[in-house]
């Protein structure tokens, strides 16, 4: 009943936005891809930091890589874009897995900053690689060709893969020991849950994700090199986002997406506001909210659309 | 050679300068303070500004710049951090990192982007300058401010009455106020030695390199890596941290040239994290 | 009467304390082994080393025929051992229902609707039927025990390792303990019980083990051990009441 | 969450100003804060003034109708990510007609990018034309100095310096500029009887130049050559002089352009003999196309409308972008891309920056002169000109001061 | 006069009423027991007292001084200390310093003789002086907790769930113990689950039941069986 509402809900959201290209205007276009690239992002740091425990300040690391890839491959070699981002997609996810050995033998804080250094890492890397010329400015060159629709096109089907992939994520098993290894690591291991190859999956998974996404905001920026693909900016973004929006819920990064890039628009016409503005929503925001929005909304109402939680079966037999 | 292994252990020091407030924050409140590098940064600045107003000596004006960031200090305890640090680690890490933005684009308007450089005749001067070897004034300098600071803050923190009470504030501040500590005292005290410390590194780092409103966030990474590699909380190992960055960072260069000094130094700094996750000198054992 | 788990010589040291030095016990099928001795005698430390969180320095173990002390700790729940903590380590922002539910999908390996089942039953078991969807983090103490018990049931344990599942509840509460695991035992799990109260060694349990100074020093029959010199000498205290 | 997206994009729309008008809307992304927010100090004034002379006279003629030109500015917040971002929403938002932009190829590069995908005329000045030219560029065009000019000038300081024959240590970081400058030294230096020595490419915001120090001592150089950002070149220039090492003369790119980065090189004139590229100065013999004004009359302007006490290079390229614009309108005549693009590739102007002709690769080559920074006794700084090999006409104001 | 006059106080978390006019005295030099089933409100009581719930009405006078609504460190400087349930041990900190910050407000040398004391409570405390607490076990953990709170030298001592996880051998100890210093006038209030040992060990107990004090009397008075039934009330457990 409730699911078959929840679908419902989703078509008709998704339709919604596939027609928006038709009926809006370029500038509302470009915001709503804009909203649907941070989304993606956000979506995919929030599965590490709110649902996994692994709150990384070096997702930037992917989003570098996916950006390159597309830009070398397409540029380079005249690969097609499309190809390009998805092995760029397919490289990040192999490149989670070789520097998860030593990242994963971190934890909280830890893990926060070894990631970061993992991604300033690849920055001094590759402002010191030939094969990328060092730190030259690339003009994507190869996606000039792409309209404001299709831009907003690709950015929607990250944004929708994304919560997808975490929205059935979490459904699996792999949802059910996430919380249960963020709630107590020692417990969950206890009962067989397999702490290790369940954040692995989960961060391949999410390292995939963001190189895809990577890859289709820099179709948007269509300009790269090393400090900027690799900046820590991005990560600040999804924080901001997920953080506000409401860590560890699935609305939370929709609802904090969407605002960040109303603020930062609004923002446009207040140079050098914008980051002060954003600093202090974000203090703001937390003070009185600490659960983010959608967090405390749902502490204090229960409202939550796309809840992981188990439901409990009714009896089949009637208890006296 | 010897020369990069000088240099190297000297701008540890300056580096675990920079550590130290970060570590101390995270070892007595659990805070990791994203907000750290701006911090310093805003340190500098005021030393910056006070020599240039008042044209006064530079260690007035650090004195000044540590009682302005103390007080700061003060007052980001009192009305920010103590508000959400009980809200779990998210919130707390949220707070620090809009404070984080907030500082550093205030310091762009009221300080503009312009480079700046605290005058000092120390970063041009040389203690020792042979053929080989040359030891810069402002990194020797830095050098045993760091060591008698550390030296100075772990006697204190392992051996008074002081020093215990905010060691148990951290591990279990109910426990602590029912042995009589006023914990938000207690944490403020961290709080204000934090900044002015962090004001004294802030200093240093405003004379030996140049900077501007958005330098924060590299020396950030530095405190990073400084404690990470000590450990969290471990005033002894954010001295090794930063030697070991500092060496890192000097041998790489040497080796590799110096575009890749910083990767070698991040790749060591990884490699020992894998092999040590909390760090060479972590206290605290894991909880939970 | 065969047994499931056999420890041999079993020891581990940390820095110059040789906490455990040699211990030697067999689990028997079906059987409720309680666990007596001083405090830091290294009950807790024996327990983790069974679930594989410590690694002990010496000595091996044998679950059903099988030398299991290379195996990680995920391994051993599945393979059939459920412990529970001294201090309960509820999954606090999942419900009862869910926490259950952990200990039936991975320790059990069932499907998702299976473990749902399960939890059900389960829950029937320990007495939270009516409290399944609150929050983990808001039970009470005495419920807390019975989640520890629970999800560890969940697991579909051979044998079952209890750490102090007793302490800090009233007597009545102890007496449903008791029950409870005597429910336990009754549907084929054998049962390792630590605890410091003597009831539940003279009620609860088959055969008691007196743990001092890194050895086992007594193991028999609860009355019988409970009554020995030994056991009087390092554990209760020149012969006091009770 | 529509709902308010779309009531945000509609305030925009209507705040916007249709190029169906009687006006001109062109864009201007520049860094008006950020790291680079010195470079973006005075823009808005020029150009202003500059666009008022256009108006003032009249306008220009497009499309059958006289129209106006209105600016509108966006910050690029010194990130480029940023200034693509400024750009696309000046390009949607605002429908600019013609896209401006300036200050460094952080700002160029990526503003350019926005405009060939959305098919927009961009104009930039103030980034060396190699590190602008990242791709083959369809709408966007650029003036600036090339690499060569840019050894020449320095060659001149050499050359003053009497090291002829001597080694040149190259400071490069792996940036576009500093791959440019190394991959262009060794012929250079080769060609004029230099020696050229790599001492290792170095990272923007490295904190020490230990083993790049280590080794231009080594090898003894008497000039250093490098294109560096300020911050880098102040903490490897306090670096270099504490390890009692100084070579003849110092010849660095972009980081020395304002006063004020040469103040905060270092302590106490830390930075005084220092030689950097020239790209304009008030003493340049130019005039401006649209009004004949003189360079010295460009710079008193600037004076007045900022209130700094000089006026600095980006002063003549500010205004000179500008004025391309309006050459480029007043031969197309039109609005339609291909008209502009078209007036593009045929443009050749005496501007207040030398003449523009831009070539194949969409860029033109403007001439450079050599200075040096001069430390005063009071603690101010002057620029004096010590060599005007490709400006003639721009007279020399001093001897090169070696340092020691 | 009594030492400690608990005088109808309520407390709330949140909604939830968890204390309804609880009203107790505790005379000093006395030990004073609470007994009760698992969330009756003994804890909420000690932790009330202690300043670290406030009540949302009535008063507790201390010494003579009224201490509701203050600060825990303020009361704790007033001379009223605390074993919390849980041990709450320092953890990062050394056995010997867990006990010095039980001293926090003492006198230097003074300190060391009060440590001796608790040395000679629990040998096994001065083994394990210099290692870090983390590493006791459960039990030791509990004598570390009743330690740091005799360090303090309080003119009264709360102890919640002083047996918990204790061996018997060391539950007799600490009831000897505390008598003994129970004979030097320190007052005591204790939480005890063990009904039999709660009354032999104290002089008065209260029995409480869903936040209210259903029974009270001289330990030595009260009948086993009565206080059963009373802490049990309807009894709706099995
Ligand atoms: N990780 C560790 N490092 C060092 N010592 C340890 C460690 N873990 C336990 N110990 C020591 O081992 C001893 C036994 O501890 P254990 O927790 O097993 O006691 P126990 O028998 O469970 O006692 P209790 O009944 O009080 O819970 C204690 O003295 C403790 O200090
Ligand atoms: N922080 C809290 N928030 C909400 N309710 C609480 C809180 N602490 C205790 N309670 C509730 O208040 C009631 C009394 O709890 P309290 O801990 O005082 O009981 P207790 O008698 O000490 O029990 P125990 O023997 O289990 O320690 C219980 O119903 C408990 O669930
Ligand atoms: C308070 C703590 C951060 C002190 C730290 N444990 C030290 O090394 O002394
Ligand atoms: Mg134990
Ligand atoms: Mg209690």
């Amino acid at each position: 009943m409730k699911k078959s509402k929840l679908i419902v809900l989703i078509v008709i959201l998704v339709v919604l936005f596939a027609v928006i290209p038709a009926a809006g205007s370029p500038n509302l276009l470009n915001i709503l891809t804009l909203m649907c690239l941070y989304l993606a992002m956000s979506q995919m740091w929030n599965l590490l930091g709110g649902y996994a425990g692994m709150l990384s300040l070096g997702m930037q690391a992917f989003i570098g890589i996916g950006g390159y890839t597309l830009t070398i491959l397409s540029v380079r070699y005249g690969m097609n874009i499309f190809l390009s981002i998805i092995i760029g997609a397919v490289i990040c996810a192999l490149f989670g897995l070789a520097v998860s050995p030593a990242i994963f033998k971190m934890s909280g804080v830890y893990f926060a900053i070894g990631t970061w250094i993992v991604a300033e890492a690849l920055n001094v890397f590759f402002s010191n690689w030939k094969f990328v010329d060092y730190a030259k400015d690339w003009s994507i060159n190869t996606v000039f060709g792409m309209n404001g629709k299709q831009l907003y096109i690709t950015a929607l089907i990250m944004a929708v893969l994304a919560t997808f992939v975490v929205f059935f994520l979490l459904r699996t098993k792999i949802g059910l020991a996430l919380m249960a290894i963020r709630d107590s690591a020692s417990a969950a291991e206890t009962m067989g849950v397999e702490i290790y190859k369940t954040k692995l999956k989960c961060y391949v998974i999410a390292c995939f994700m963001m190189g895809l996404i990577g890859g289709a905001q820099y179709m948007q920026t269509a300009y790269i090199n090393p400090s900027t693909g690799f900046s820590i900016n991005w990560t600040i973004a999804m924080t901001f986002a997920v953080i506000i929006g409401g860590l560890g819920t699935m609305e939370g990064p929709i609802v904090g997406s969407i605002l960040y890039v109303i603020i930062t628009q609004i923002m446009y016409n207040y140079p050098g506001m914008s980051n002060i503005v954003l600093g202090i929503i974000a203090i703001v925001v937390i003070m009185i909210a600490p659960q983010g929005i959608m967090g405390t909304l749902y502490a204090k109402t229960g409202f939550q659309i796309l809840s992981p939680r188990r439901s409990i079966p009714k009896r089949e037999t009637a208890k006296e | 050679m010897a020369q990069c292994i000088i240099t190297g252990i000297l701008l540890g020091g300056l580096y675990s300068m920079i550590g130290i407030g970060m570590s101390l924050v995270f070892g007595i409140m659990k805070l990791t303070n994203l907000a750290h590098g701006d911090l310093m940064i805003l340190g500098t600045y005021i030393t910056l500004v006070i020599t240039r107003a008042l044209g006064c000596n530079l260690i007035i004006s650090t004195i000044i710049s540590v009682i302005v960031m103390c007080i700061l200090g003060f007052v980001i305890q009192q009305f920010l951090v103590n508000k959400v640090m009980d809200k779990g680690e998210a919130p707390a890490l949220l707070v620090t990192f809009g404070l984080s933005i907030f500082l550093s684009n205030l310091m762009l308007k009221i300080f503009s982007a312009d480079n700046q450089a605290i005058n000092n005749s120390l970063s041009v001067k040389n203690v020792v300058s042979t053929e080989n070897v040359s030891i810069s004034a402002s990194y020797l300098t830095s050098f045993i401010i760091a060591v008698v600071i550390i030296v100075g803050l772990t006697l204190v923190m392992q051996k008074t009455n002081f020093g215990r009470s905010i060691r148990a504030t951290s591990d279990d501040p109910m426990a602590a106020e029912l042995m009589g500590v006023n914990t938000k005292t207690a944490f403020a005290a961290a709080m204000v030695i934090c900044m002015g410390i962090t004001a004294v590194a802030g200093t240093l780092v405003g004379s030996t390199f140049t900077f501007y409103p958005s330098s924060g966030t590299q020396y950030l990474i530095i405190a990073f890596g400084v404690v990470v590699i000590g450990g969290m909380g471990s005033l002894f190992g954010t001295l090794i941290g930063g030697i070991v960055l500092g060496v890192a960072q000097l041998l790489g260069g040497f080796v590799f040239g110096s575009g890749v000094q910083m990767l070698i130094a991040y790749i060591v700094l990884l490699v020992i994290q894998a092999l040590r996750p909390n760090g060479l000198f972590a206290t605290s054992a894991m909880r939970k | 009467m065969s047994a499931v788990l056999t420890v041999k010589d079993l020891g581990i040291s940390f820095g110059s304390n040789h906490v455990l030095k040699s211990i030697n016990f067999e689990l028997n099928e079906n059987e409720v082994l309680g666990v007596i001795g001083p405090n830091g005698a290294g009950k807790t430390v024996m327990l983790n080393i069974l679930t594989g969180i410590l690694k002990p320095t010496k000595g091996t173990i044998s679950f059903q025929g099988k030398e299991i002390s290379h195996e990680g700790v995920t391994e051993r729940c599945r393979g059939g051992i459920g412990r529970t903590f001294q201090v309960p380590r509820p999954f606090e922002q999942m419900t009862v229902f869910e926490n259950i539910m952990v200990g039936g999908v991975f320790g059990a390996g069932m499907s998702e609707a299976e473990a749902k089942q399960k939890a059900l039953e389960v829950a029937d078991v320990i007495k939270l039927d009516d409290k399944l969807d609150l929050f983990a983090g808001k039970l009470g103490l005495l419920d807390r025990k019975r989640l520890e018990i629970g999800r560890a049931l969940a697991t579909e344990p051979k044998i079952l390792l209890l750490d102090e599942v007793g302490g800090g509840l009233t007597e009545s509460e102890v007496g449903l303990i008791i029950n409870l695991v005597k429910e336990i035992k009754s549907q084929g799990v054998s049962v390792i019980w630590i605890e410091h109260i003597i009831r539940t060694m003279l009620e609860g349990t088959d055969r008691v083990m007196l743990l001092a100074d890194g050895v086992d020093v007594i193991t028999g029959a609860p009355l019988d051990v409970m009554n020995s010199s030994e056991v009087k000498k390092v554990y209760m205290g020149g012969g006091d009441d009770e | 969450a529509c709902g308010s997206s779309s009531s945000s994009s509609s305030t925009n729309e209507g705040g916007s100003s249709s190029s169906s008008g009687d006006t001109i809307t062109v864009g201007v992304v520049y860094p008006q804060t950020g790291a680079l927010a010195a470079f973006g100090a005075g823009t808005e004034e020029m150009y202003g003034y500059a666009v008022d002379e256009i108006n003032e006279a009249g306008g220009i003629e497009v499309d059958g109708t006289t129209k106006k030109i209105q600016l509108v500015y966006a910050d690029s917040e010194s990130d480029p990510t940023k200034a693509s971002e400024a750009a696309n929403n000046l390009i949607k938002s605002k429908n600019v007609d013609i896209m401006l932009t300036a200050k460094t190829a952080d700002t160029t590069v990526p503003v350019a990018a926005a405009c060939e995908r959305a098919g927009v005329l961009c104009l930039s000045v103030d980034t060396p034309d190699e590190a602008w030219a990242t791709s083959d560029y369809q709408y966007s065009y650029h003036a600036g100095f090339n690499t060569e000019n840019e050894l020449n000038s320095f060659k001149d300081a050499w050359d003053a310096a009497g090291i002829s024959g001597g080694k040149v240590g190259v400071m490069h970081a792996t940036d576009t500029e500093g791959q440019t400058m190394i991959n262009a030294i060794s012929e250079f230096c080769e060609a004029n009887g230099y020696e050229a020595v790599d001492p290792g490419a170095y990272n923007s915001g490295d904190t020490d130049y230990t083993s790049i120090i280590n080794s231009l001592k080594a090898e003894g150089c008497d000039a250093v050559v490098g294109v560096m950002l300020t911050s880098d070149f102040g903490t490897f220039y306090s670096q270099l002089k504490s390890s009692g090492y100084m070579p003849k003369v110092t010849t660095v790119a972009k980081a020395t352009l304002f006063k004020e980065d040469v103040d905060a090189a270092g302590a106490d004139g830390l930075a005084d003999g220092l030689c950097s590229e020239v790209w304009w100065t008030t003493s340049h013999p130019y005039v401006s196309s649209i009004t004949g004004e003189t360079c010295e009359e460009l710079g008193a302007k600037w004076m007045e409308l900022t209130g700094d006490e000089y006026a600095p290079a980006t002063c003549g390229y500010d205004y000179a972008n500008v004025e391309i614009l309006y050459n480029v309108l007043k031969n197309a005549g039109s609005l339609n891309l291909d008209k502009l693009t078209a007036a593009c590739d045929e443009l050749s102007v005496d501007t207040v920056i030398g003449k523009v002709d831009f070539n194949e690769q969409h860029y033109s080559v403007q001439p450079l002169v050599t200075g040096q920074w001069i430390y005063n006794d009071d603690g101010s700084w002057t620029q004096e000109i010590i060599a005007n090999t490709q400006v003639p006409d721009c007279p020399t104001t001093a001897e090169l001061k070696v340092t020691k | 006069m009594s030492l400690l006059e608990v005088k109808d106080i309520d407390v709330h978390y949140g909604d939830f009423l968890a204390l309804r006019d609880v009203s107790l005295n505790v005379e000093p030099g006395t030990i004073v027991s609470l007994i009760g089933a698992n969330g009756a409100g003994k804890s909420t009581i000690m932790n009330t007292i202690c300043g670290l719930n406030k009540p949302s009405k009535g008063e507790i006078i201390f010494d003579g001084q009224n201490i509701s609504g203050k600060k825990p460190h303020q009361i704790a400087k007033a001379g009223l200390s605390m074993a919390p349930e849980g041990s709450h041990c320092f953890e990062s900190m050394t056995v010997q310093d867990n006990l010095l910050m039980g001293a926090y407000m003492a006198k230097g040398p003074e300190r060391m003789e009060r440590l001796e004391g608790v040395y000679k409570l629990f040998p096994i405390l001065k083994e394990k002086a210099k290692q870090q607490s983390t590493y006791l076990s459960g039990g030791q953990r509990q004598m570390l907790a009743i330690g740091r709170g005799i360090m303090t030298q309080p003119k009264i001592l709360l102890c919640d769930e002083i047996s918990l996880g204790l061996a018997p051998v060391v539950i007799n100890d600490i009831y000897d113990k505390l008598k003994e210093i129970a004979a030097t006038g320190l007052t005591m209030l204790i939480v005890e689950q063990n009904v039999t040992r709660s009354l032999q060990a104290s002089d008065y107990a209260y029995v409480v039941l869903e936040g209210k004090i259903v029974m009270e009397g001289k330990s030595s008075e009260l009948n086993e069986d009565e206080v059963n039934d009373a802490y049990f009330g309807i009894n709706s457990f099995a």
